[in-house]
């Protein structure tokens, strides 16, 4: 039997809450899933919508976005910048039928360190089931040119 | 159109027009006219789509300062967005239209834009609300493997970033290289990445001119992509890209209230 | 090429325990451009960071990863490191593999591929890293303090007291604000008056202090350590040099019955006046919305023909003061709710439903009675005196939901005053709970109950009506089972809600600083930085952020001094260099920012400027966005919005975040 | 050169059976966007017959879009790997090209092998057999007769088809070509007689090429280039249509450590295109850049290969957004 599949996901988050958040679950020593490698950013807003295609395009199966609660935005108001961001992100993902379960959104603040354990674990359990994602990685052919990939591809 | 023209350019209003002419395929072309004796070759139809404003970005467009722009409401609908990005502040420019009535419609300052633009203010076509609806009834897949058939078609000309009078960037950043963004090559991946991001730089910008759809030498519909972000934008947060001279963009802006039903 | 060093930390065997380590060690040895790799016990100890130093040197290494714990725990102790061994600080990144790996994950295989993983991230991100050096901003030292009420007072006197210059604008003819309107203070029942106008003199009189008052701050540009002030000097019509203060003016004036607002409208002053007599400056100004001469016209002219000195001017006008300060102390106060939220109390309507300010002013021995207890309608001693507290606090319905904090204390107060000077009185108060946390406030509150014989019901009062020269209370006493309770009274004192300046949201905007939803100002953080605001520079004194009483007010007034002294005490202002910068090239280029400034609105801190590039002529070549690195906190939320990558965060640029990813996922091997 | 017939109604077998025996038959498709492009078929079913000009041209078979040239692994023991692919590069046949297109492979194949062959087209180009249809439609965007060819020109063909009066002509110009027919022989009929040209369209010739060769040595120094560029967007539709451009970028994709090296088409219309690292952009203006395109066409590759890079298939005008049309532009620098 085939090894059972282990997503790779990236976590983009936000240095004051999340990755304190997630820093917090590391001195309680809460246990999660190993799948997830995190990526720090000094805010949710400073998270460019280029940098999660890009980690899709190179292979993450899944990604998670978190930053701080609403109103608790270390600068005041990134994370209001970035939801409305997401909000517009996702829907165009929606609609050019990209499968956007693969991202979660998330508030995870400094004091969450359990609700990060969770997040990971329940992000990693739902794109396990999903399986690998192989729709965007076809998108780019395997071998020299498209119309010979295309032609093989029969 | 050609009289008024001709007395612009003769009395040093214009310095430079842009219009239309005739090509001997009796195609419209845009055309570029100095001085009043060229005006006879005006003219302006129902076939001159062509959303003339992106040229006032180009260099020798703005060496000329004093414009006189022949412009259909979508072409008006652009300057307005321009002006509220801060853009064009080096011209003096006249518009020409003609309204529904088939009257021709002079406006020389940028209130009286924005009174004409307001009052005469373009739906969504139908053609486009259409496309959309038949994409949006499609389940994920159909619309991923739609997606992922037209944009293999892609050849990264760029056509649409040419005509777009939103896109003025003097570097785009498909060409930044430090660090890539976008993959030089129209991989489908590529492709998917390009459009992703044209579609994200525009929408609660794009007018809705339609102009990359229509001259996209592939026949991707790819404004249908920014007309979808901008009616999701308008139901959203509300605001109308192109109304007001003072910038209403979407997506500088938020509301505590914005919705959150997707964020755990 | 980069040569990059990596130093991966037992952490004793807090790491160790489930991360083999000397395996991330050698693997990350071979990753491209790492020249050096090593594992250590204890790398934060002063061995590991010597082995650090000491390899940089004998390596020649250009930047190091530190994989041990989070960069928020040790991050400035490796940079240091770094430092010492002569490598840019901004070299060093830390590789998070114990909070993130070591101490959340089993002990694997799983586990220590994922701490390489984190290793190599960090290595690609190094390899991108720039050296980055402090920013410096030079700093003018004078601190602007907008309102002279008590914050505002003491933040001046702190400052100045320091040996830093301080401008002191106050709206008003004198300084003194609130406090100078109050009778007795709780919880002590000392004079107002006693204790506040010696800070009002040494203002007037220090050294270090200039004060402008009855004038308004115009406009504020520039920055931290650089801010240029407009201030608008509001025509006194009187010469301060020549007048004296003698009063002959305001004695003789004819317009006699303009309600005086020090006094909460319970008596008049002329249309030339000082605010009261201790006033500090105590020179008069003409009110010219009631004085004669320019309501009609140019009759009258009386206290010019009396004045001795030939003071009056009527022809002043509004003139315009530019001050450079580096530091911006707002205290510009409060208001109290004037018309009541509730009709059926009948503020505004009956004369003897006062509020809180206007019984402050009965009470008071400067006050319209000289400080005997009369009720407004007939100048009689009232009997009985209803007090409310809550008179619109606390009341989401109403309005107002916050609680206005001061005024289940003074409502004592006024309560115990009430009855030191009518013993025969009887004082009730209609309250809904008692708020007295503070530093001997219970047990003032007690001394009310019990020895002052206030009688206090815990219950609202649904309406006041008249009835037979009576003003009758009805309420519910709630603690007897919400019996309605109804009390003839001859007087009732609301306790109306504390509440934002009028002016409050336009003195925001001209300050560029945030404000909440009742419009008192915003702190930069609600616990860590409660005096400081967004706007780098600017501070907040007193009730202007939120209702506060007279020593939570002076502690913040010092704190925000404190917070001026501190930016005053170098030469420079250092900043971490983590600011996001526009880019600039060489004409004709010039830069890629195509200024339609779109990233202007997304910046909390305004940092974000216009900058006009012209060529030698003069000629305006073309706008673009610039960041001001004295304001600029890093969050990097332009450099997301910007369409063309024309913005950059250094420190967490474009360059090393895509690279981080590109790390992550692209396992070389 | 042999002249054979084959019937209608065999067309689809030969097709077919060049699919069952393993070649890759590239041939025009409509796609749902209206238009027709160049796709791999799995069955003669799925060929567009009824079109004026394909899209894009036929060039992308020998000279993809984006080519990968070859990848590369960094190993762990520091040794690196580089490989290329061109060993699995398929007998790929492509069906119903236009003649124009057609003239545009015998440039093509001037321009990458007439001098430092270059190996990935030539590895491409031997494995391909062009097989052309003769035009009995053309537009008015068409002007190959003004270029020294015509809608029945065997230039650049392996085969040429003509299918009139119910049958269909089949000239076989090259050994390539007659080794595809030799492979279902049993179709093919022979024949002496043809004559296509009452058949064949009939394109507007705007000038002649004489007349150009002559003339266009004066041409740089035209003011007409700035009337000729002025409305050109600077897009690369019209270079990524062309059968006969050539411009390509090589870009590596991937981490230091590993790979691919690509090549991808780039238009020398584009304002990047000759952009140094300095800033300096030695062909500023769009006007440069269009001269550049058109002189290339007409004049420079006439003095470096001794062929005109125009077949006149009248892409460029179709696919131009503002509609600038390349014959009225040399027509008017000439004159």
């Amino acid at each position: 039997m085939a090894e059972p599949f282990e997503p790779k996901i990236v976590a983009f988050v936000c240095n004051w809450c999340t990755y304190a958040g997630a820093d917090l679950a590391g001195t309680s020593r809460t246990k999660y899933e190993t799948n997830v490698r995190i990526i720090r950013f000094p805010c949710t807003g400073r998270i460019d919508f280029m940098l999660l295609i890009k980690a899709f395009q190179n292979g993450a199966d899944g990604i998670i976005v978190s930053g701080c609660h609403p109103n608790d935005c270390h600068y005041t108001s990134g994370n209001f910048h970035a939801r409305r961001r997401w909000i517009v992100f996702k829907s165009m993902l929606d609609f050019m039928g990209f499968p956007t379960e693969r991202i979660t959104f998330s508030w995870v603040s400094a004091a969450e360190g359990k609700k990060w354990a969770e997040l990971v674990n329940e992000t990693t359990d739902s794109v396990r089931a999903l399986g690998p994602f192989t729709e965007y990685k076809n998108l780019d052919f395997t071998t020299f040119n498209q119309m010979d990939h295309e032609a093989i591809a029969r | 159109m050609q009289d008024k023209a001709a007395e612009l350019l003769k009395n040093g209003t214009v310095n430079l027009l842009i219009g239309f002419s005739e090509d001997l395929g009796k195609r419209p072309v845009p055309c570029f006219i100095e001085t009043a004796e060229e005006a006879n070759i005006l003219v302006f139809n129902q076939e001159c789509k062509n959303n003339l404003s992106v040229y006032l970005h180009k260099k020798e467009v703005k060496d000329a300062v004093k414009i006189g722009l022949v412009s259909n409401i979508a072409t008006l609908r652009s300057v307005m967005q321009l002006l509220s990005e801060n853009q064009l502040w080096s011209l003096t420019i006249t518009y020409l239209t003609v309204n529904t009535a088939g009257e021709l419609v002079v406006l020389s300052s940028a209130e009286e834009l924005e009174a004409y633009v307001q009052a005469n203010f373009p739906t969504c076509r139908a053609e486009d609300k259409e496309m959309l609806d038949k994409l949006n009834a499609m389940t994920r897949a159909e619309r991923w493997a739609y997606w992922k058939d037209q944009l293999s078609e892609c050849v990264k000309c760029y056509a649409c970033r040419a005509v777009c009078p939103m896109c003025y960037c003097t570097v785009c950043t498909t060409e930044c290289n430090q660090p890539q963004w976008i993959k030089t090559s129209a991989e489908t991946s590529g492709n998917f990445e390009y459009h992703t991001m044209r579609a994200m730089h525009l929408g609660g910008r794009c007018i809705n001119c339609g102009e990359c759809g229509r001259i996209c030498p592939a026949g991707i519909p790819v404004h249908l992509l920014t007309a979808q972000m901008n009616l999701e934008i308008e139901q959203e947060f509300g605001g109308k890209t192109g109304w007001s001279l003072k910038s209403e963009y979407a997506m500088n802006s938020f509301k505590p209230g914005d919705k959150e039903n997707f964020i755990k | 090429m980069a040569r990059i060093g990596v130093f991966i930390c037992h952490c004793g065997e807090n790491i160790s325990a489930t991360i083999d380590v000397e395996k991330v060690a050698k693997l990350a040895g071979k990753l491209s451009g790492v020249a050096y790799s090593v594992d250590y016990k204890y790398m934060c100890s002063d061995p590991g960071q010597t082995l650090i130093v000491d390899a940089i040197k004998e390596h020649k290494l250009t930047g190091i990863v530190v994989g041990a714990c989070s960069p928020r725990m040790h991050e400035g102790t490796f940079r240091k490191a770094a430092e010492k061994a002569g490598i840019n600080p901004y070299f060093c990144e830390m590789a998070n593999i114990r909070e993130h790996c070591s101490w959340v994950h089993p002990k694997s295989d799983e586990t220590t591929r994922k701490a390489l993983d984190i290793v190599r991230t960090m290595v690609e991100k190094v390899k991108n890293n720039t050296a980055l050096f402090p920013i410096k901003v030079p700093i003018t030292k004078t601190a602007l303090v907008i309102g002279g009420g008590i914050a505002g007072i003491q933040a001046a006197l702190d400052i100045a007291n320091s040996g830093h210059q301080v401008i002191m604008v106050e709206k008003t003819p004198s300084i003194g604000g609130h406090m100078s309107q109050l009778s007795e203070t709780f919880p002590t029942l000392d004079c107002s008056q006693c204790i506040l106008t010696p800070r009002m003199v040494e203002v007037a009189q220090h050294p270090n202090i200039t004060l402008h008052t009855f004038a308004t701050v115009e406009s504020v540009t520039g920055f931290i350590g650089n801010f240029e002030v407009d201030i608008r000097l509001k025509a006194k019509s009187v010469d301060f040099e020549k007048c004296t203060g003698c009063g002959s003016c305001w004695q003789k004036c004819p317009s006699k019955k303009i309600p005086d607002e020090f006094n909460a409208g319970m008596s008049f002053r002329t249309a030339i006046y000082t605010p009261f007599p201790q006033a500090v400056p105590n020179k008069p100004v003409i009110d010219r919305a009631n004085c004669t001469w320019f309501t009609k016209g140019g009759k009258c002219g009386v206290c010019a023909k009396i004045c001795p000195t030939g003071a009056i001017d009527y022809n002043t006008e509004d003139t315009i003061l530019s001050v450079k300060v580096g530091s911006i102390v707002t205290a510009t106060g409060f208001d109290i709710k004037h018309s009541d939220f509730f009709p059926e109390y009948g503020y505004g309507k009956h004369p003897d439903i006062i509020d809180g300010l206007q019984f402050e002013r009965l009470a008071s021995a400067s006050g319209p009675t000289g400080g005997e207890i009369r009720r407004p309608s007939d100048g009689k001693e009232p009997e009985t005196v209803v007090f409310l507290a809550c008179a619109g606090s606390r009341d989401k319905a109403k309005g107002i939901e916050y609680c206005s904090k001061i005024c289940c204390m003074y409502t004592a107060k006024h309560a115990m005053l009430y009855k030191h000077k009518n013993h025969h009185g009887k004082a009730h108060v209609f309250y809904m709970d008692i708020r007295s946390a503070g530093k001997s406030y219970d047990e003032f509150v007690r001394r009310a109950i019990e020895e002052d014989d206030v009688n206090y019901i815990r219950g609202r009062v649904s309406k006041i009506y008249e009835k037979n020269g009576k003003l009758m209370v009805v309420g519910v006493d709630t603690l007897l089972g919400a019996k309605p309770v109804t009390i003839e009274a001859d007087m009732v004192v609301l306790a109306t809600a504390v509440v934002a300046n009028e002016d409050a949201e336009s003195v925001a905007q001209k300050l560029h600083i945030s404000y909440d939803k009742h419009k008192f100002f915003a702190e930069a953080h609600p616990k860590l930085k409660p005096v400081e605001t967004n706007t780098a520079g600017i501070t907040l004194a007193g009730a202007c952020q939120s209702a506060k009483d007279i020593p939570e007010t002076v502690a913040q007034a010092s704190a925000a001094a404190a917070k001026t002294i501190i930016l005053f005490s170098g030469s420079e202002l250092t900043r971490e260099p983590v600011v996001a910068t526009v880019n600039r090239s060489a004409a004709p280029v010039f830069t890629t920012c195509t200024g339609c400034f779109l990233c202007q609105e997304v910046c909390p801190y305004q940092a974000i400027e216009r900058e006009e590039i012209r060529d030698r002529a003069g000629n305006l070549l073309m706008n673009a966005a610039k960041v001001n690195a004295g304001l600029c906190q890093g969050c990097g939320t332009c450099v997301a919005m910007c369409r063309n990558k024309s913005i950059d965060l250094q420190g967490f640029s474009n360059q090393q975040m895509l690279s981080e990813v590109m790390g992550l996922l692209n396992e070389p091997f | 050169m042999e002249l054979k017939l084959l019937s209608t109604s065999d067309i689809a077998v030969f097709v077919d059976g060049l699919l069952k025996a393993g070649k890759v038959v590239v041939a025009p498709v409509l796609k749902q966007s209206g238009k027709v492009f160049f796709k791999p078929v799995q069955s003669f079913a799925e060929v567009a017959t009824d079109y004026i000009q394909t899209a894009f041209s036929a060039k992308e078979v020998v000279f993809p879009k984006v080519e990968e040239l070859f990848t590369y692994q960094h190993n762990e023991d520091g040794s690196l790997d580089i490989k290329d692919q061109l060993d699995r590069i398929p007998e790929t046949v492509v069906w119903g090209l236009r003649p124009c297109d057609a003239a545009g492979f015998d440039y093509l194949n001037q321009f990458f092998l007439k001098e430092n062959p270059d190996v990935y087209f030539k590895a491409r180009y031997d494995k391909t057999t062009l097989v052309t249809v003769s035009c009995s439609k053309c537009d008015e965007s068409c002007f190959c007769t003004s270029v020294d060819s015509h809608p029945g020109d065997t230039k650049g063909s392996d085969i040429l088809l003509t299918a009139m009066d119910g049958k269909c002509y089949v000239e076989v110009i090259t050994d390539n070509g007659l080794a595809l027919i030799n492979s279902a022989k049993e179709l093919f009929t022979s024949t002496d007689t043809l004559s296509k040209e009452a058949f064949l369209a009939k394109p507007a010739t705007h000038f002649s090429m004489d007349e150009i060769k002559d003339k266009i040595q004066y041409a740089y120094a035209s003011a007409e280039w700035k009337h000729a560029s002025m409305g050109c967007y600077s897009c690369g539709a019209c270079a990524f249509a062309c059968p006969t451009c050539t411009c390509f970028d090589i870009q590596d994709e991937g981490t230091q450590d590993h790979g691919k090296r690509v090549r991808c088409w780039d238009a020398c219309g584009m304002s990047q295109f000759t952009k140094h690292a300095s800033g300096h952009n030695p062909r500023n203006t769009q006007t440069e850049r269009r001269r550049q395109r058109l002189m290339h066409k007409f004049k420079y590759s006439v003095e470096n290969l001794g062929v005109v890079s125009c077949v006149g298939c009248g892409r460029c005008i179709r696919v131009c957004p503002s509609h600038l049309n390349i014959f009225e532009n040399i027509l008017s620098v000439m004159n």
